[in-house]
């Protein structure tokens, strides 16, 4: 560690530790890590107790339907993390799918141009979605309410009563195709490769840190030249574009259209961001906590059908897994609170000298 | 800064009135009301001039008013409460296996059972959220999810038809005084006690004042979490009461029955001009955004726009809405600014 | 270490829950598979719909005929999706004949597909998929036969001419669509004097098939007759009809079941509608599956099969096997009915 | 002008309190406070940012529950655990920061969950719109009862929360700073009627660093340091100096230290820059190696001004130069770029991600140039952040502390070493010492000072007088969004910044002791 002379106080140079804690408890003693380890228990558990769950189609079929989820889980991530939040990325995914349909089958179009075509009308959509959170200053839950009528209904004017089916063969295999010997389908690979792309893009990016800046303090990532309208602009214009490649796939996997394409799937992709750790107050969140949040509802739904459970009871568990982790989450610091006198220990140890007292901690901000 | 000489225009009562109608932002919107009715009358004289036209113009926005009214209410303190379509949902189904039960029960205790059941779902969302003071938006989310899962699970794939429903209740739905739909009257009341309450009462006022800056509300004194807590058991009994019309006017009840009808009650909140962030609207404008919503579906097909473009219309609708209240906030806060320059 | 304490409460509180959701499905043994008869399974367009209601009781009764293990499972809403994940659940529980009405034509095949790969035998009923996705289709009537009885109906009731409207199911659906394609063509041909002038679409959903009957009637005030050719769609629209002024002036068919449409009959808001036996459609798919299982049939062309009291039934083409002609109900013979 | 009320000896005190302590997780707000106010007077509450006045202020009022100590009202021992409870015992308090209910109306913000009732318990807005006119009537003010609280002036914020306090009719009334955006015409009305309210009998606890207001004003001076109680002697009785000696436990002329340094170019030009309802025509420079001071009147609109230059705010006109280069408005990032360093005012909310690590804080704006291909590592922001924090003397463990685990002082020194690690040419910067313990204060102005002796040119913002005296060479002074002086370091006298100030309102009450220039004015 190099000691800088620049500055001006003249006192011997200080050295630090770059964390308070040891890796072992830094990696495994997070909000991550628990689901992770839920999931890991859910997965074992089924393997053990629910009949079929190790067969060969469970983890194909898991993988099938749940790829999009994961997909459009990707940017909301990064979206809540800000503080935001797009409800309106199913009904993108509708319309990217009713675009891909109208092309290939009414105007016979290729299926990657049609693809590209879909997604740029996607991170249209998006972007639409991004200027005005970001650029008019309205909140994102009731611009994307709105977004979410709107963009449906785009889909069911694209579609009316037309019957959208019948994408030619090879396109239409190709995602539920089986990677060589493997139980996945092709589609897992663009999946992995996303989620790698938004892990870095959030976790090892100049931009990454600005997105958690902006969810904990958006003033002070203002403050610090962060570009925070265009930062949001950006991130709803990759949730539209991703959530319309997830509608592509949706569309050549069912290999036909209709105007419910993906309708409600925003819930379950909120519900697996949330349960993956990430805070809906924003700035709190980590990537591989979401991949496993979704993949546990996806694990959850698999092991419940097979057993014989109607999507009733599945969706009770979503419910009070939601509720619950966020309660637990919200009302930690409570037990926190139970425990200042530990606090106060541990904090006047790791310090050199006692603490100051802080005032105006509490000064509030003033009606604007 | 202040100026000393206290120089105020006289103006009457009367003509103040008169201002704040005009300013009002809920102004905006019965005009835009107006102009649909006006329009599809002109096309299709039956749209209103017709028995049937006339009834259902009132009957049809009664449910979503009575869930806009309790969606405002909790709107208004910085809140939200996603559940009501289930809460709904529970309420009908109670309804019916109330019929199923006892087809004689008075239409009394039927609207008792059916706010008391929302009432009750209500206080479970109010609790979770000001005792645990977690984000209203994920607790009811989720409690939708319970809900309505606990319903399927519950009803299963039964359906209660109208033949299961008494011939006094079925009749509820249609009735009429003085050509005014019974539900629609129910509602109205509920919209102007509701008003009244949020317009009058300190306890309404207080309201306001949380949702304008919970931070504040508490630092003031302000029973902030009772208050919150009051506003869900109101939304969930009022979702309760939505349960019965829906039975009353659809005569059936299943598993599925008020899936969805939250964003509806959600949209109409912000079309009537309620800021999602709390501390102000109106019930009135809430209510007559949910007469909107109704009624532009209803009169889209007259007005020639086809029904596969009708989702699109309402999504336009809601973004319009809330542009044109961003665009009043911007032109309000220079007035302010240059009112300021000027003293 | 109060950072510690807490995520470990965090996941410890997780943990604790999603285990607890787990326990509480792991006791309840649902387990089909188990015994040696043939496992059957009725994936309905929903769940909650009383046209599949009685027509997977009649497929449950046939099941315990030939004592097979019968399930029923199903999405709460009508859509492709919810479909998909079921036939995939069913497919690795590995059942032998699974019993579908397809959502949509196209976008089962591949779950399908591969449930036929991994040995389940697919039958589809009330709406097929693409002939190639399963092993047969047992058709309540043939398209031909239900566009012209409603046609028949409607143009007996209104005198054969004045404007007529269509409350369909959702847009995209697929029996929906070829009928009301086959009923164009007929008034076309054989009833000039009848202008289809609207075909609204309820999604087989009660309440928004209620709204767009009184949207239809606002928006036509000349309208003479509705065709409903679903369920859902004609008990909704009689309901509404009834409580208006409508009532008598409008005539409403087309197919509904005898329970729900009775008080619509003997009010006078519905003189005549039309249905199979959707017991009977249950009843022979269930007994066309066990066949295709058993291998006494592969779904050729000209193979026969013997579905119990129905009698003996052969396969015609395209795999497909015909139940009947729909019959029709009205006021003198409603009361003989009950499902 | 009289001074002491006559006191009963036999009433109890309005309020008591005896060595009440308090602690935030791991920082101790408040040692021992104590403070006693009899019924009929004025007592002045002094102490330095960071002494524990307002901590104590919050336990009068309920926010916070204290950990140790007495708490006693009227004689009765207390323990409040909301404000409602402090409110219904008798307490009324004005908080230093204005805490007012934008969407609602002026008259609603005075009267809200108390507001006259007519028939049938309904509101009666007619009486509750004349109440308030009554109340701004005895404050002297104009303000529509019925316009929306949203968009005032922080003066007429201030005004309502007076207002508000008044009418609550306490027993005891608590100003923490209630003076501090007001002119001076608005101060003499409100101790007009601070006066009528102790003659009254009630009690009322006064808190300013304004010590002319003090001595006009208090019959009593309680003086804090550092979360704990000092003294507590009749304003007649003392001076100026023995109380800022108290207050700061040591002599006051150590504090500022700022040491001559070469003035060079003109680094930051500023021309004409105006916005509506904010500021106008505001012309000025910086130079290397000079500090310019920019005093006024809280909301003079001195930060808004700050804010416009570096960027986060818009302006309407105008120009803002670096280096001869201009700068393009509404973009931090260019002026940033440019040269442009700013710590702002409020450190919690926007100069710090406060929920953010050390590390992360400090390398917040060089990790662009951190990065490599694009990927940014934590190692090579720890790597980055370790020398910066070394410099400043940041006291952690380790670089994944987050900042609001530390005091006001460690968390002023990381804003400090995140704009220092952009080697800036032209530091802004607003209130550098608000809120920071004595010790770290000095460490801060001396940082200062050696930072001008390297040539960077420094703007900074204070509405402590002795610091901007003590620390600048140039003071501008900003008033109702104008610079209405400009005053080389040799000529300033608080006097002269005062007027400037407030300069509508001429004179500010004499005050009653002699007065130095190293008086804490402002």
């Amino acid at each position: 560690m190099s000691t800088q002379t620049d500055g001006s106080a003249g006192a011997p140079a200080r050295t630090y530790s770059s964390y308070s804690r040891n890796v072992a408890l830094r990696v495994l003693m997070t909000r991550e890590m628990a689901i992770v380890v839920a999931l890991v228990v859910v997965y074992l558990y089924a393997l053990g107790n629910i009949q079929f769950f190790d067969g060969p189609l469970t983890l194909f079929n898991l993988s099938k339907e749940y790829a999009p989820i994961l997909m459009m889980a990707l940017p909301m991530t990064l979206i809540i993390i800000t503080g935001e939040i797009d409800l309106s990325v199913a009904s993108t995914l509708g319309v990217s799918a009713a675009v891909t349909g109208v092309l290939v089958i009414e105007h016979d179009l290729s299926v990657p141009t049609a693809a590209v075509l879909a997604v740029v009308v996607g991170a249209v959509l998006g972007a639409l979605n991004g200027f005005f959170v970001a650029y008019v200053g309205l909140p994102s839950l009731a611009v994307t309410i709105g977004t979410l009528a709107l963009y449906r209904g785009l889909a069911e004017g694209l579609i009316q009563d037309k019957r959208i089916a019948g994408f030619p063969d090879t396109w239409q295999d190709w995602p539920t195709e089986r990677i060589g010997e493997t139980q996945y389908p092709n589609i897992v690979i663009p999946v992995v490769v996303l989620v790698v792309v938004f892990a870095v893009l959030l976790h090892f990016t100049t931009f990454g840190r600005g997105v958690f800046e902006i969810g904990l303090s958006d003033e002070a990532a203002h403050f610090s030249g962060v570009n925070v309208a265009r930062t949001k602009l950006v991130l709803f214009t990759l949730s539209g574009a991703v959530a319309a490649l997830a509608g592509v796939y949706v569309a050549l996997k069912a290999n036909s259209v209709a105007t419910d394409t993906g309708a409600g799937f925003e819930l379950k992709v909120i519900a697996g961001v949330l349960l993956g750790g990430v805070s809906i107050f924003g700035g709190r969140g980590a990537l591989h906590g979401v991949v496993a949040g979704v993949l546990l509802i996806a694990v959850l739904n698999s092991a419940l059908q097979l057993d014989g459970q109607g999507s009733e009871v599945i969706q009770i568990i979503i419910g009070l897994l939601l509720v619950g982790s966020v309660i637990a989450s919200s009302n930690l610091s409570r037990v926190r609170a139970l425990l200042p006198r530990r606090a106060v220990k541990t904090a006047a140890r790791s310090t050199t000298t006692p603490p100051t007292p802080t005032p105006g901690d509490d000064t509030r901000k003033v009606v604007q | 800064m202040t100026t000393l000489a206290p120089t105020r225009p006289t103006e009457s009562a009367g003509v103040r009135v008169l201002r704040t109608v005009l300013r009002s932002r809920e102004l905006a919107i019965v005009i835009v009301l107006v102009a649909i009715v006006l329009f599809a009358t002109a096309r299709r004289s039956s749209f209103v001039f017709s028995a049937d036209g006339w009834r259902d113009t009132l009957l049809a926005p009664s449910i979503l008013l009575v869930l806009a009214v309790g969606q405002m209410v909790v709107v208004v303190t910085r809140n939200v409460d996603l559940s009501i379509g289930s809460t709904l949902g529970i309420s009908a189904y109670v309804v019916g296996k109330i019929f199923v039960a006892n087809p004689d029960t008075s239409v009394f205790v039927v609207f008792a059972a059916g706010i008391a059941v929302g009432a009750v779902v209500g206080a479970i969302n109010g609790l979770l959220v000001t005792v645990f003071n977690v984000p209203s938006l994920v607790i009811t989310l989720g409690m939708m999810y319970v809900l309505r899962g606990a319903l399927t699970h519950e009803v299963g794939s039964e359906r209660i038809n109208a033949q299961d429903f008494p011939a006094h209740f079925e009749k509820l739905g249609t009735q009429q005084v003085l050509t005014i739909p019974v539900l629609t009257i129910i509602a109205l009341v509920v919209v102007a006690v509701v008003g009244y309450y949020l317009h009058t009462a300190r306890g309404g006022r207080e309201l306001y004042a949380i949702g304008s800056d919970p931070d504040a509300a508490v630092l003031y004194g302000l029973p902030a979490a009772r208050r919150v807590f009051g506003a869900f058991v109101l939304c969930g009994a009022l979702a309760g009461l939505a349960g019965v019309f829906s039975t009353a006017r659809y005569a059936t009840a299943f598993s599925g029955t008020g899936k969805d009808i939250e964003l509806q009650a959600v949209a109409a909140v912000v079309i009537g001009g309620v800021a999602i962030f709390g501390g102000s609207g109106t019930v009135w404008g809430a209510a007559i955004g949910a007469f909107l919503l109704v009624t532009i579906n209803r009169a889209l097909p007259i007005l020639g726009i086809s029904e596969f473009w009708q989702g699109a219309v309402v999504g336009l609708l809601i973004i319009g809405s809330i542009v044109l209240d961003r665009v009043l906030s911007i032109r309000r806060q220079h007035r302010l600014l240059e009112a300021r320059d000027h003293a | 270490m109060r950072i510690n304490t807490k995520r470990f409460a965090a996941g410890a509180a997780l943990a604790l829950v999603a285990s607890v959701g787990l326990a509480a499905c792991g006791s309840d043994d649902g387990g089909s598979g188990d015994g040696d008869g043939t496992t059957v399974t009725f994936l309905p367009k929903n769940l909650g719909n009383p046209y599949f209601e009685t027509s997977d009781a009649g497929g449950e009764k046939a099941v315990k005929e030939f004592g097979g293990v019968y399930d029923e499972v199903g999405p709460d809403t009508a859509g492709p999706d919810a479909q998909v994940s079921y036939i995939d659940t069913a497919a690795a529980q590995g059942v032998n004949v699974l019993v579908v009405s397809a959502n949509d034509p196209d976008a089962l095949c591949d779950s399908l597909n591969a449930a036929r790969e991994a040995g389940t035998k697919v039958v589809t009923f009330d709406s097929d998929t693409n002939p190639e996705c399963r092993d047969l289709f047992i058709n309540q009537a043939t398209a031909e036969g239900i566009a012209k009885v409603q046609v028949d109906m409607i143009a007996e009731q209104i005198g054969d001419s004045g404007e007529i409207a269509i409350l369909s199911a959702a847009a995209n659906a697929t029996n929906q669509n070829a009928w009301i394609e086959l009923m164009e063509a007929e008034l076309e041909a054989s009833h000039p004097d009848i202008e289809l002038v609207a075909t609204v679409y309820g999604d087989d959903d009660d309440q928004t098939s209620f709204d767009k009957t009184a949207a239809l009637l606002a928006d036509h005030p000349n309208l003479k007759g509705i065709i409903s050719p679903t369920t859902v769609g004609i008990s909704a629209a009689a309901r509404y009809l009834s409580t208006s002024d409508a009532k008598g002036k409008v005539a409403l068919t087309g197919l509904g079941t005898p329970n729900q449409m009775r008080d619509y009959v003997k009010d006078g808001t519905v003189t005549e509608f039309a249905l199979w036996n959707p017991e009977d459609l249950g009843f022979l798919s269930a007994y066309a599956g066990k066949a295709l299982a058993d291998g006494d049939i592969t779904g050729e062309e000209g193979d026969t099969f013997s579905a119990g009291d129905l009698g003996e039934f052969t396969v015609g083409a395209d795999g497909t096997v015909l139940l009947g002609d729909p019959f029709r109900y009205n006021a003198d013979n409603i009361d003989d009915f009950n499902f | 002008m009289t001074t002491s009320a006559p006191r009963d000896a036999a009433a109890p005190l309005t309020l008591a309190l005896r060595d009440v302590a308090k602690s935030f997780g791991a920082v101790q707000a408040l040692k021992s406070g104590t403070l006693e106010v009899a019924p009929g007077s004025i007592h002045a509450l002094v102490g330095e940012n960071g002494a524990g006045k307002s901590t104590l202020v919050k336990i009068i009022a309920g926010v916070h529950r204290r950990d140790a100590g007495v708490f006693e009202l009227l004689g009765d021992a207390v323990d409040f655990g909301s404000t409602a409870e402090s409110k219904a015992a008798g307490v009324a308090v004005i908080y230093q920061e204005p805490t007012l209910f934008p969407d609602l109306s002026v008259a609603e913000n005075i009267f809200m969950g108390r507001q006259p009732l007519g028939r049938g318990r309904r509101i009666d807005r007619a009486r509750m719109h004349a109440d308030s006119e009554a109340l701004f009537a005895r404050l002297g003010v104009s303000l529509d009862p019925r316009r929306e609280a949203r968009g005032l002036s922080i003066a007429d914020q201030q005004i309502i929360e007076i207002a508000k306090a008044i009418s609550l009719d306490a027993a005891l009334l608590v100003m923490d700073e209630p003076t501090a955006a007001l002119s001076g015409v608005e101060v003499q009305r409100l101790f007009a009627v601070a006066r009528s309210l102790r003659d009254e009998g009630r009690a009322l606890v006064f808190i300013s660093h304004r010590f002319d207001e003090v001595f006009d004003l208090c019959d009593t001076v309680t003086v804090m340091r550092d979360g704990a109680y000092v003294s507590t002697s009749r304003v007649a009785e003392t001076t100026e100096s023995e109380i800022v000696s108290r207050m700061v436990g040591r002599e006051v002329a150590e504090l500022f230290p700022k040491t001559a340094a070469t003035i060079g170019d003109v680094v930051l030009d500023v021309q004409g820059l105006s916005a509506a309802g904010e500021f106008h025509d505001i012309s000025f420079q910086v130079r290397s190696g000079e500090i310019v001071g920019l005093a006024g009147l809280v909301g003079a609109g001195r930060s808004e001004i700050a804010r416009a230059i570096f960027g986060v705010d818009a302006y309407d006109e105008g120009s803002v130069s670096v280096d001869g280069r201009p700068i393009a408005a509404r973009r931090p990032r260019r002026a940033i770029r440019a040269g442009i360093a700013f710590v702002p005012e409020d450190r919690r909310q926007q100069g710090l991600v406060i929920e953010g690590s050390v590390a992360r804080n400090i390398a917040s704006i060089i990790r662009r140039r951190l990065s490599l291909g694009g990927l940014l590592t934590s190692r090579a922001e720890n790597r980055a952040a370790a020398p910066w924090a070394s410099t400043l003397q940041v006291k952690t463990s380790a670089l994944d502390m987050r900042a609001a685990t530390m005091s006001g002082g460690n968390q002023q020194k990381v804003v400090l070493a995140k704009w220092l690690a952009t080697e800036p040419r032209l530091l802004i910067i607003d209130e550098p010492t608000r809120g920071i313990d004595v010790g770290t204060k000095s460490e801060v102005h001396r940082l200062l000072s050696d930072l001008a002796g390297e040539g960077l040119a420094i703007l900074m913002i204070s509405s402590e007088l002795p610091e901007v005296l003590g620390m600048a060479d140039r003071v501008l002074v900003v008033c109702e969004g104008r610079i209405t002086a400009d005053i080389p370091r040799e000529e300033a006298t608080p006097e002269l910044v005062m007027a400037a100030a407030t300069r509508s309102a001429a004179t500010t009450p004499p005050a009653p002791t002699a007065s130095s220039d190293k008086e804490p004015v402002a």
